[in-house]
Protein backbone atom coordinates (compact mmCIF):
# COMPACT_ATOMS: atom_id res chain seq x y z
CA UNK A 1 0.00 0.00 0.00
CA UNK A 2 1.15 3.52 -1.32
CA UNK A 3 -0.26 6.34 1.26
CA UNK A 4 0.86 9.79 0.60
CA UNK A 5 1.87 12.10 3.18
CA UNK A 6 1.33 16.03 3.25
CA UNK A 7 2.09 19.06 5.54
CA UNK A 8 3.76 18.78 8.81
CA UNK A 9 3.60 14.68 8.54
CA UNK A 10 5.29 14.62 5.40
CA UNK A 11 7.97 16.94 6.90
CA UNK A 12 8.40 14.88 9.64
CA UNK A 13 9.08 12.07 7.52
CA UNK A 14 11.71 13.60 5.39
CA UNK A 15 9.18 12.17 2.56
CA UNK A 16 5.88 12.40 0.57
CA UNK A 17 4.73 8.92 0.88
CA UNK A 18 5.13 5.16 3.17
CA UNK A 19 4.72 2.01 1.58
CA UNK A 20 3.69 -0.76 3.91
CA UNK A 21 1.77 -4.28 2.82
CA UNK A 22 0.05 -4.96 6.10
CA UNK A 23 -2.10 -8.57 5.59
CA UNK A 24 -5.20 -8.11 3.86
CA UNK A 25 -7.61 -7.52 4.59
CA UNK A 26 -7.00 -4.56 6.43
CA UNK A 27 -9.67 -1.59 7.79
CA UNK A 28 -8.42 1.83 8.06
CA UNK A 29 -7.81 1.39 12.25
CA UNK A 30 -5.74 -1.09 11.81
CA UNK A 31 -3.28 0.37 9.27
CA UNK A 32 -3.67 3.24 11.30
CA UNK A 33 -2.48 1.48 13.89
CA UNK A 34 -0.07 -0.26 11.71
CA UNK A 35 1.94 3.10 10.80
CA UNK A 36 2.01 4.24 14.35
CA UNK A 37 4.11 1.36 15.24
CA UNK A 38 5.76 1.33 11.72
CA UNK A 39 6.71 5.15 12.51
CA UNK A 40 6.58 5.94 15.95
CA UNK A 41 8.35 9.27 15.61
CA UNK A 42 5.65 11.07 13.28
CA UNK A 43 3.32 13.39 14.72
CA UNK A 44 -0.07 11.21 14.93
CA UNK A 45 -2.03 13.19 16.84
CA UNK A 46 -5.33 13.95 14.85
CA UNK A 47 -3.95 12.11 12.10
CA UNK A 48 -7.21 10.81 9.90
CA UNK A 49 -7.00 8.36 6.74
CA UNK A 50 -8.73 9.65 3.21
CA UNK A 51 -9.32 6.57 0.68
CA UNK A 52 -10.15 8.17 -3.17
CA UNK A 53 -10.10 11.25 -1.80
CA UNK A 54 -12.76 10.81 0.95
CA UNK A 55 -12.53 10.41 4.75
CA UNK A 56 -12.45 6.49 6.07
CA UNK A 57 -14.66 5.08 9.02
CA UNK A 58 -12.53 3.17 11.61
CA UNK A 59 -13.63 -0.26 10.71
CA UNK A 60 -13.97 0.32 6.90
CA UNK A 61 -11.59 -1.99 4.89
CA UNK A 62 -9.57 -0.86 2.58
CA UNK A 63 -8.65 -1.97 -0.88
CA UNK A 64 -5.16 -2.58 -1.53
CA UNK A 65 -4.60 -0.31 -5.07
CA UNK A 66 -6.81 2.54 -3.10
CA UNK A 67 -5.77 6.33 -3.66
CA UNK A 68 -4.63 6.22 0.08
CA UNK A 69 -3.45 9.29 2.33
CA UNK A 70 -2.39 10.34 5.84
CA UNK A 71 -4.50 13.58 6.83
CA UNK A 72 -3.04 15.47 9.71
CA UNK A 73 -5.42 18.54 11.36
CA UNK A 74 -6.25 20.61 8.61
CA UNK A 75 -5.79 24.56 8.25
CA UNK A 76 -7.09 25.99 5.43
CA UNK A 77 -8.80 29.28 5.07
CA UNK B 1 -18.29 21.70 -12.22
CA UNK B 2 -21.97 20.46 -11.39
CA UNK B 3 -24.55 21.62 -8.45
CA UNK B 4 -24.68 24.21 -6.25
CA UNK B 5 -20.63 24.56 -5.96
CA UNK B 6 -19.94 26.70 -9.47
CA UNK B 7 -16.50 27.03 -9.41
CA UNK B 8 -13.58 26.16 -7.67
CA UNK B 9 -10.30 26.66 -8.13
CA UNK B 10 -6.81 26.73 -6.27
CA UNK B 11 -4.24 29.14 -7.61
CA UNK B 12 -0.63 29.80 -6.65
CA UNK B 13 0.10 32.63 -4.18
CA UNK B 14 -2.37 35.83 -2.89
CA UNK B 15 -5.81 35.86 -4.43
CA UNK B 16 -7.00 39.27 -6.41
CA UNK B 17 -8.97 40.12 -8.24
CA UNK B 18 -13.06 40.26 -7.78
CA UNK B 19 -14.05 37.82 -10.63
CA UNK B 20 -15.65 35.23 -8.08
CA UNK B 21 -18.58 37.30 -7.59
CA UNK B 22 -19.69 37.44 -11.15
CA UNK B 23 -19.40 33.48 -11.22
CA UNK B 24 -22.49 33.36 -8.72
CA UNK B 25 -24.34 36.82 -9.51
CA UNK B 26 -27.86 36.31 -11.58
CA UNK B 27 -31.77 38.00 -11.48
CA UNK B 28 -32.84 35.24 -9.18
CA UNK B 29 -29.99 36.62 -6.53
CA UNK B 30 -31.32 39.29 -3.85
CA UNK B 31 -28.08 38.71 -2.62
CA UNK B 32 -24.26 37.57 -2.57
CA UNK B 33 -22.30 37.24 0.34
CA UNK B 34 -18.41 37.45 -0.22
CA UNK B 35 -16.23 36.14 2.33
CA UNK B 36 -11.83 36.59 2.18
CA UNK B 37 -9.61 35.39 4.90
CA UNK B 38 -6.49 37.31 5.20
CA UNK B 39 -3.43 36.60 6.30
CA UNK B 40 -2.83 39.02 9.98
CA UNK B 41 0.32 40.50 10.75
CA UNK B 42 0.51 38.86 14.36
CA UNK B 43 0.07 35.34 15.78
CA UNK B 44 0.75 34.29 19.45
CA UNK B 45 2.47 37.54 20.08
CA UNK B 46 4.97 37.18 17.20
CA UNK B 47 5.21 38.98 13.54
CA UNK B 48 4.11 36.53 10.72
CA UNK B 49 6.09 36.99 7.70
CA UNK B 50 4.20 35.11 5.55
CA UNK B 51 2.23 31.79 5.16
CA UNK B 52 2.68 28.51 3.36
CA UNK B 53 -0.16 26.81 1.79
CA UNK B 54 -0.11 23.07 0.78
CA UNK B 55 -3.64 20.85 -0.47
CA UNK B 56 -4.37 17.52 -0.88
CA UNK B 57 -5.67 19.22 -4.13
CA UNK B 58 -7.99 16.27 -5.80
CA UNK B 59 -9.30 15.75 -2.24
CA UNK B 60 -9.54 19.18 -1.80
CA UNK B 61 -12.28 19.66 -4.62
CA UNK B 62 -14.13 16.59 -3.71
CA UNK B 63 -14.25 17.71 -0.39
CA UNK B 64 -15.69 21.33 -1.17
CA UNK B 65 -18.14 19.48 -3.41
CA UNK B 66 -19.16 17.35 -0.93
CA UNK B 67 -19.65 20.38 1.62
CA UNK B 68 -21.38 22.21 -0.73
CA UNK B 69 -24.15 19.91 -1.36
CA UNK B 70 -24.71 19.88 2.58
CA UNK B 71 -24.67 23.14 2.98
CA UNK B 72 -27.02 23.64 0.28
CA UNK B 73 -29.16 21.61 1.54
CA UNK B 74 -29.57 23.27 4.69
CA UNK B 75 -29.25 26.89 3.52
CA UNK B 76 -31.68 27.68 0.12
CA UNK B 77 -28.95 29.19 -1.72
CA UNK B 78 -28.50 29.63 -5.38
CA UNK B 79 -24.79 29.46 -6.17
CA UNK B 80 -21.57 29.13 -4.29
CA UNK B 81 -18.06 29.45 -6.11
CA UNK B 82 -14.86 29.31 -4.18
CA UNK B 83 -10.85 29.92 -4.54
CA UNK B 84 -8.07 29.05 -2.59
CA UNK B 85 -4.41 29.76 -2.15
CA UNK B 86 -1.26 27.40 -2.59
CA UNK B 87 2.22 28.29 -2.02
CA UNK B 88 3.58 31.62 -0.09
CA UNK B 89 0.89 34.03 0.88
CA UNK B 90 2.06 37.08 2.74
CA UNK B 91 0.81 39.41 5.26
CA UNK B 92 -2.51 41.33 3.63
CA UNK B 93 -2.58 38.67 1.10
CA UNK B 94 -6.42 37.17 0.54
CA UNK B 95 -6.11 33.24 1.33
CA UNK B 96 -9.28 31.51 0.65
CA UNK B 97 -12.29 33.75 -1.38
CA UNK B 98 -16.20 32.15 -0.74
CA UNK B 99 -19.00 34.13 -3.01
CA UNK B 100 -22.73 32.89 -2.92
CA UNK B 101 -25.86 33.96 -4.12
CA UNK B 102 -29.21 33.43 -2.94
CA UNK B 103 -32.66 34.90 -2.73
CA UNK B 104 -32.39 36.10 0.93
CA UNK B 105 -30.09 37.38 3.16
CA UNK B 106 -30.22 35.37 5.96
CA UNK B 107 -29.42 32.30 4.11
CA UNK B 108 -26.49 33.86 2.48
CA UNK B 109 -25.24 34.60 5.56
CA UNK B 110 -25.77 31.18 7.39
CA UNK B 111 -24.53 29.29 4.04
CA UNK B 112 -21.26 31.43 4.18
CA UNK B 113 -20.54 31.23 7.64
CA UNK B 114 -21.67 26.81 7.67
CA UNK B 115 -19.13 26.83 4.63
CA UNK B 116 -16.10 28.20 6.30
CA UNK B 117 -16.56 26.00 9.03
CA UNK B 118 -16.79 23.37 7.01
CA UNK B 119 -14.03 24.09 5.16
CA UNK B 120 -11.52 25.02 8.36
CA UNK B 121 -12.09 21.54 9.53
CA UNK B 122 -12.13 19.06 6.88
CA UNK B 123 -10.28 20.33 3.59
CA UNK B 124 -7.37 19.21 3.20
CA UNK B 125 -5.43 22.09 2.96
CA UNK B 126 -2.91 23.36 5.49
CA UNK B 127 -0.76 26.50 6.48
CA UNK B 128 2.91 26.63 7.94
CA UNK B 129 2.82 30.17 9.77
CA UNK B 130 5.88 31.96 9.25
CA UNK B 131 7.72 34.26 11.99
CA UNK B 132 10.57 35.92 13.55
CA UNK B 133 11.20 32.58 15.54
CA UNK B 134 10.32 30.23 12.37
CA UNK B 135 8.04 28.15 11.36
CA UNK B 136 5.40 26.12 12.31
CA UNK B 137 2.07 23.90 10.81
CA UNK B 138 -1.23 24.82 12.17
CA UNK B 139 -4.31 22.64 12.76
CA UNK B 140 -7.15 21.98 14.04
CA UNK B 141 -8.90 24.71 12.61
CA UNK B 142 -6.86 27.56 13.38
CA UNK C 1 -16.03 60.02 9.69
CA UNK C 2 -14.91 58.31 12.97
CA UNK C 3 -15.46 55.20 14.85
CA UNK C 4 -16.04 51.63 13.26
CA UNK C 5 -18.25 53.27 10.55
CA UNK C 6 -14.83 54.62 8.44
CA UNK C 7 -16.94 55.12 4.89
CA UNK C 8 -20.38 56.20 3.98
CA UNK C 9 -21.12 57.31 0.52
CA UNK C 10 -24.73 57.62 -0.92
CA UNK C 11 -24.62 56.99 -4.90
CA UNK C 12 -26.65 57.93 -8.36
CA UNK C 13 -27.51 54.67 -9.70
CA UNK C 14 -26.25 51.02 -9.61
CA UNK C 15 -23.27 50.36 -7.25
CA UNK C 16 -20.28 49.29 -9.34
CA UNK C 17 -16.61 48.69 -8.65
CA UNK C 18 -15.05 46.70 -5.99
CA UNK C 19 -13.59 49.99 -3.86
CA UNK C 20 -15.29 49.37 -0.61
CA UNK C 21 -12.82 46.49 0.85
CA UNK C 22 -9.82 48.24 0.75
CA UNK C 23 -11.57 51.00 3.19
CA UNK C 24 -11.37 48.08 5.69
CA UNK C 25 -9.01 45.73 4.88
CA UNK C 26 -5.50 45.75 7.46
CA UNK C 27 -2.77 44.05 8.62
CA UNK C 28 -4.97 43.73 11.63
CA UNK C 29 -7.86 41.48 9.79
CA UNK C 30 -8.47 37.68 9.57
CA UNK C 31 -11.15 38.24 7.16
CA UNK C 32 -13.23 40.82 5.55
CA UNK C 33 -16.69 40.32 4.77
CA UNK C 34 -19.34 42.01 2.35
CA UNK C 35 -22.70 41.94 1.58
CA UNK C 36 -24.26 43.05 -1.93
CA UNK C 37 -28.00 43.75 -2.30
CA UNK C 38 -29.09 43.21 -5.63
CA UNK C 39 -32.03 43.67 -7.68
CA UNK C 40 -34.37 40.06 -8.66
CA UNK C 41 -36.07 40.28 -11.74
CA UNK C 42 -39.40 39.10 -10.43
CA UNK C 43 -41.58 40.09 -7.02
CA UNK C 44 -44.39 38.76 -6.10
CA UNK C 45 -45.47 37.35 -9.33
CA UNK C 46 -44.26 40.16 -11.91
CA UNK C 47 -41.36 40.72 -13.52
CA UNK C 48 -39.67 44.09 -11.94
CA UNK C 49 -38.42 46.63 -13.94
CA UNK C 50 -36.30 48.30 -11.80
CA UNK C 51 -36.41 50.17 -8.52
CA UNK C 52 -36.66 53.62 -7.47
CA UNK C 53 -34.69 54.67 -4.31
CA UNK C 54 -35.47 57.93 -2.60
CA UNK C 55 -33.49 58.36 0.63
CA UNK C 56 -33.59 61.18 3.78
CA UNK C 57 -29.91 61.85 3.12
CA UNK C 58 -28.67 63.33 6.58
CA UNK C 59 -30.57 61.22 8.65
CA UNK C 60 -29.64 58.28 6.67
CA UNK C 61 -25.82 59.00 7.48
CA UNK C 62 -26.57 59.67 11.25
CA UNK C 63 -28.68 56.41 11.62
CA UNK C 64 -26.11 54.56 10.32
CA UNK C 65 -23.47 55.66 12.59
CA UNK C 66 -25.59 54.76 15.62
CA UNK C 67 -26.52 51.37 14.09
CA UNK C 68 -22.81 51.08 13.15
CA UNK C 69 -21.58 52.07 16.88
CA UNK C 70 -24.05 49.77 18.48
CA UNK C 71 -23.05 46.30 16.29
CA UNK C 72 -19.52 47.52 17.24
CA UNK C 73 -20.65 47.03 20.97
CA UNK C 74 -22.30 43.96 20.54
CA UNK C 75 -19.70 41.95 17.72
CA UNK C 76 -16.01 42.49 18.09
CA UNK C 77 -15.19 43.85 14.40
CA UNK C 78 -12.48 46.34 12.82
CA UNK C 79 -14.13 48.65 10.77
CA UNK C 80 -17.12 48.60 8.60
CA UNK C 81 -18.10 50.95 5.03
CA UNK C 82 -21.37 51.07 3.50
CA UNK C 83 -22.60 52.16 0.30
CA UNK C 84 -26.12 52.53 -1.25
CA UNK C 85 -27.68 53.74 -4.46
CA UNK C 86 -30.19 56.44 -4.84
CA UNK C 87 -32.28 56.78 -8.13
CA UNK C 88 -33.06 54.08 -10.37
CA UNK C 89 -31.27 50.90 -10.15
CA UNK C 90 -32.34 48.28 -12.79
CA UNK C 91 -32.80 44.21 -12.16
CA UNK C 92 -29.40 42.41 -11.54
CA UNK C 93 -28.15 46.32 -10.47
CA UNK C 94 -26.65 46.43 -6.47
CA UNK C 95 -28.28 48.92 -4.31
CA UNK C 96 -26.71 48.60 -1.05
CA UNK C 97 -22.35 47.46 -0.34
CA UNK C 98 -21.05 46.66 2.87
CA UNK C 99 -18.13 45.86 3.79
CA UNK C 100 -17.06 44.19 7.16
CA UNK C 101 -13.24 43.60 8.46
CA UNK C 102 -12.65 41.78 12.23
CA UNK C 103 -10.43 39.60 13.46
CA UNK C 104 -12.45 36.44 13.33
CA UNK C 105 -14.88 35.40 11.24
CA UNK C 106 -18.08 34.50 13.14
CA UNK C 107 -18.03 37.93 14.50
CA UNK C 108 -17.73 39.63 10.45
CA UNK C 109 -20.44 37.31 10.05
CA UNK C 110 -22.93 38.11 12.74
CA UNK C 111 -22.18 41.70 12.63
CA UNK C 112 -22.66 41.81 8.86
CA UNK C 113 -26.30 39.94 8.98
CA UNK C 114 -27.13 42.75 12.35
CA UNK C 115 -25.99 45.54 10.45
CA UNK C 116 -28.26 45.04 7.37
CA UNK C 117 -31.23 43.77 9.93
CA UNK C 118 -31.10 47.16 11.48
CA UNK C 119 -30.45 49.39 8.03
CA UNK C 120 -34.04 47.63 6.58
CA UNK C 121 -36.12 48.61 9.70
CA UNK C 122 -34.48 51.89 10.83
CA UNK C 123 -32.45 54.01 8.11
CA UNK C 124 -34.78 56.14 5.85
CA UNK C 125 -34.41 54.87 2.24
CA UNK C 126 -37.54 53.86 0.31
CA UNK C 127 -37.74 51.61 -2.38
CA UNK C 128 -40.57 51.76 -5.40
CA UNK C 129 -40.65 48.54 -7.09
CA UNK C 130 -41.83 49.10 -10.63
CA UNK C 131 -43.39 46.29 -12.52
CA UNK C 132 -45.34 45.64 -15.85
CA UNK C 133 -48.72 46.65 -13.20
CA UNK C 134 -47.05 49.93 -12.28
CA UNK C 135 -44.95 50.77 -8.96
CA UNK C 136 -45.36 50.42 -5.62
CA UNK C 137 -43.69 52.06 -2.40
CA UNK C 138 -42.13 49.18 -0.57
CA UNK C 139 -42.00 49.39 3.38
CA UNK C 140 -41.97 47.31 6.88
CA UNK C 141 -38.64 45.88 5.81
CA UNK C 142 -39.30 43.95 2.44
CA UNK D 1 -43.33 73.83 12.07
CA UNK D 2 -42.11 72.38 9.02
CA UNK D 3 -42.61 68.67 8.73
CA UNK D 4 -40.30 67.08 5.23
CA UNK D 5 -42.43 64.31 3.94
CA UNK D 6 -40.71 60.97 1.60
CA UNK D 7 -41.82 58.44 -0.67
CA UNK D 8 -45.58 57.38 -0.20
CA UNK D 9 -45.80 59.87 2.09
CA UNK D 10 -44.65 63.00 -0.02
CA UNK D 11 -45.94 60.86 -3.31
CA UNK D 12 -49.97 60.81 -1.58
CA UNK D 13 -49.62 64.27 -0.26
CA UNK D 14 -48.43 65.66 -3.73
CA UNK D 15 -45.91 68.12 -1.85
CA UNK D 16 -42.65 67.23 0.36
CA UNK D 17 -43.77 68.79 2.91
CA UNK D 18 -46.10 69.80 5.63
CA UNK D 19 -46.35 73.15 7.64
CA UNK D 20 -48.66 73.24 11.03
CA UNK D 21 -48.41 74.94 14.15
CA UNK D 22 -50.00 73.52 16.98
CA UNK D 23 -50.00 75.13 20.56
CA UNK D 24 -46.75 74.48 22.30
CA UNK D 25 -45.54 72.43 23.90
CA UNK D 26 -46.33 69.07 21.74
CA UNK D 27 -45.51 65.61 21.99
CA UNK D 28 -44.45 63.75 18.86
CA UNK D 29 -47.09 61.67 19.22
CA UNK D 30 -49.46 64.59 19.92
CA UNK D 31 -48.13 66.21 16.39
CA UNK D 32 -48.92 63.23 14.80
CA UNK D 33 -52.60 62.91 16.12
CA UNK D 34 -52.85 66.07 14.93
CA UNK D 35 -51.58 65.25 11.51
CA UNK D 36 -53.49 62.36 10.83
CA UNK D 37 -56.62 64.73 11.85
CA UNK D 38 -55.37 67.37 9.39
CA UNK D 39 -54.87 64.99 6.44
CA UNK D 40 -56.73 62.28 6.27
CA UNK D 41 -56.49 60.62 3.20
CA UNK D 42 -52.84 60.20 3.68
CA UNK D 43 -51.10 56.75 4.32
CA UNK D 44 -50.12 56.94 8.05
CA UNK D 45 -49.73 53.12 9.12
CA UNK D 46 -46.69 52.63 10.37
CA UNK D 47 -45.23 56.08 10.30
CA UNK D 48 -42.49 57.70 12.39
CA UNK D 49 -41.22 61.05 13.27
CA UNK D 50 -37.68 62.01 13.59
CA UNK D 51 -36.52 65.26 15.11
CA UNK D 52 -33.06 66.70 13.96
CA UNK D 53 -32.60 62.90 12.32
CA UNK D 54 -32.95 61.20 14.80
CA UNK D 55 -36.43 58.85 15.94
CA UNK D 56 -38.28 60.74 18.83
CA UNK D 57 -40.21 58.97 21.88
CA UNK D 58 -43.72 59.55 21.58
CA UNK D 59 -43.79 61.39 24.62
CA UNK D 60 -40.50 63.43 23.38
CA UNK D 61 -41.68 67.33 23.53
CA UNK D 62 -40.79 68.88 19.85
CA UNK D 63 -38.71 72.46 19.94
CA UNK D 64 -40.43 74.69 17.33
CA UNK D 65 -37.40 74.86 15.20
CA UNK D 66 -36.44 71.43 15.07
CA UNK D 67 -36.06 69.40 11.73
CA UNK D 68 -38.89 67.66 11.46
CA UNK D 69 -39.73 64.88 9.58
CA UNK D 70 -42.42 61.91 8.80
CA UNK D 71 -40.52 58.56 8.11
CA UNK D 72 -43.27 56.21 6.07
CA UNK D 73 -42.10 52.37 6.81
CA UNK D 74 -38.60 52.13 5.42
CA UNK D 75 -37.23 49.63 2.43
CA UNK D 76 -33.72 50.39 2.09
CA UNK D 77 -31.31 47.70 1.01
Amino acid sequence: MHISLFAGLAEAAGQRSLDLDPPLPVTAQELLERLRLSFPELPWDGVRLAMDQTYVANDAPLRANAELALIPPVSGG
Amino acid sequence: MSGVLVWFAMQQGPLQGDSLRARVAGHDAGCVVEFRGTVRGTARGLEVVRLEYEAYPEMVEAELQRIASEVAAQHDILRMAIEHSVGIVPVGGCSVHLAIAAAHRATAFAAAAALMDQLKVRVPIWKKEVDSEGGVWLGRGS
